[in-house]
């Protein structure tokens, strides 16, 4: 009982699929519940959610919620509208992935003089402008984060060496209308 | 009933700071010299010692033995000189003010000086009252449930064939943000930080993340043909600097078979 | 019946807190449902949703799917990143203008008796905890700062009424006159 609802709990908070042996890993190394325990858990919530406006469905890549197919066209215009304008914060958080990859969000906290916040670098990485190259061996094993192809392709860039040069942009006289 | 007690203990010198003869240890100060600095360094300002000070001592704010509390308060801004720490300006401005608090109250009253001025001492006294309750509210406010640590938001996904809207941004504003970052941190800093080509940043990422899927790589495997000469230049740098930055270790494998060198995320050598 | 199952949907697909009016709007403009009825909708969620994992909470900007807190040691483990820290002197900066507000860059450092840095107002503004409300018709004419609605949801809660009550500050005119 317990257990099935700390594993809905996971299910319902984590941004991606999950598979069971996912699950699994997010309980302490010596409380790790067995396997099977956690499939049966998640095949109760499948029967519990079956004729609710969510679901509990597996996908390729494992569990997820999902709003229910019928549902969907009327939640669709959620998602119609042009989302807000993306923060300085994020914008200078990706300039210095650019600048400065590999880099862990500590010392893009360290340049920026403030702290970054999980978001930002969620978004990041669901745009697919940033991805964890590795990471470092350090307390914590903080991921290193870099750019990608996509990046470069959105801002019409062949390689990242046609980013202007640090001089270059301190000599650039940029106006921007409504700043954000 | 206090102020007997320290006179008591005024008999010895502990030691000279400055030429002024710190006659009692403050009662609080035993403590090992790194921790001592630690210690000092926990302080928001003169007000936060301020208040320590009193609340150590179970004093009530609004009833502070004045010239107890600016004895104490200064032997600590001389500990503080004595182990260099930055002492900010605020401090000695309050070292100031509690003095002026301390001789007016030896001097008689003078009733009409006094009219149009608010007592020094009553306003020391709002000001700690009004910090305290600050203080106290920001660590309530710590306490409170908060997104990323206690509360975390659920989502359900919606598979619509659409794709996800994504804002627009524009190369300028992603250059203007960078140059507002280079801005804020000091010249000297942002050249230690920004040093390496951006090529040479770029093509470490690239080496980390094709570590990920290998225990180790040859050097070999790291210089790509068709980029030529300046390719296996970008590659080479970005090796040491990798090494440098210790993310990666260059190791010779010790079978001795003559292989070449290679390289290992630092943490499969760690491991 | 059919409405609160879309109201749940739209609750659940939303990345952000949404309030009655927004729901609404999710709807196709002929299809509106009452304002009245989908508030009822949502009470009747909260309801079905006391003793699950997973609450519907009413934060500052509006309704929200949340993991019940007890369950949150569980799903911390989920993200890699250790939670950010915030340090007293942020929070003593953030607490002033929350209760004091609006405040100028001066009457905060009145109170902590301490220069406040750039980069705490910097942080406050980057995470949209405080905004600049207005400008002081003083010399300099100081940005007078308050706190956001998404100060308040970060920390659960719906207005600044919430926030931990702030001690009263003693009478000292009897106080002092017997003062050696």
């Amino acid at each position: 009982m317990e257990l099935k609802a700390i594993v809905e709990a996971i299910l319902f908070a984590s941004a991606k699929p999950m598979t069971a042996r996912q699950v699994q890993q997010v309980f302490p190394e010596l409380e790790q519940p067995d396997l099977a325990d956690i499939e049966v858990a998640i095949d109760s919530l499948i029967e519990d959610y079956q004729s609710r406006p969510v679901e509990l469905k597996k996908v390729a890549s494992g569990y997820r919620f999902q709003v229910r197919s019928e549902l969907a066209v009327w939640v669709s215009r959620l998602f119609e509208e042009k989302p807000p304008k993306y923060s300085r914060a994020l914008l200078e958080t990706v300039a210095i992935i650019a600048y400065r990859q590999p880099v862990t969000r500590g010392d893009i906290e360290d340049i920026r003089g403030v702290s970054v916040s999980t978001n930002i670098i969620q978004t990041l990485l669901d745009r697919e402008w940033v991805r964890v190259v590795a990471h470092k061996e350090s307390p914590g094993r903080p991921a290193l984060y870099g750019t990608t192809k996509a990046f470069l392709d959105y801002f019409n860039l062949q390689s990242i060496n046609e980013l202007p040069t640090l001089q270059e942009i301190q000599n650039l006289d940029i106006v921007i209308e409504n700043q954000p | 009933m206090q102020d007997s007690d320290l006179e008591q203990k005024t008999g010895q010198i502990f030691a000279l700071i400055q030429g002024t003869p710190l006659l009692q240890m403050p009662e609080d100060l035993y403590i090992p010299p790194d921790a001592l600095e630690v210690f000092l360094e926990a302080f928001e300002g003169p007000l936060d010692l301020l208040l320590y000070l009193i609340r150590k001592q179970n004093l009530d704010i609004v009833n502070i033995p004045v010239a107890q509390i600016t004895h104490q308060y200064i032997v600590y801004i001389q500990m503080m000189e004595l182990l260099n720490l930055e002492l900010a300006a605020e401090y000695l401005v309050m070292a100031a003010l509690l003095a002026e608090i301390k001789s007016r109250m030896l001097l008689p009253r003078q009733p009409d000086l006094e009219e149009d001025e608010e007592d020094p001492r009553a306003t020391l006294i709002r000001r700690l009252q009004e910090y305290e309750n600050i203080k106290q509210a920001a660590e309530a406010i710590d306490q409170l449930p908060r997104l990323e640590r206690d509360l975390f938001v659920c989502v359900a996904e919606v598979a619509l064939n659409m794709p996800k809207q994504h804002p627009d941004v524009d190369m300028k504003e992603l250059l203007f943000a960078f140059k507002q970052v280079l801005k804020r941190s000091d010249q000297l800093s942002h050249h230690q930080i920004f040093k390496e080509p951006l090529s040479v940043r770029e093509r470490m990422a690239t080496i980390l993340e094709k570590l990920k899927g290998a225990d180790s790589l040859a050097f070999a495997q790291l210089f790509i043909r068709k980029e030529g000469r300046h390719g296996v230049v970008v590659s080479f740098l970005a090796i040491l600097e990798l090494s440098k930055e210790r993310l990666i270790d260059i190791f010779q494998p010790d079978n001795c078979s003559g292989e070449q060198l290679r390289i290992r995320s630092a943490s499969s050598a760690a491991g």
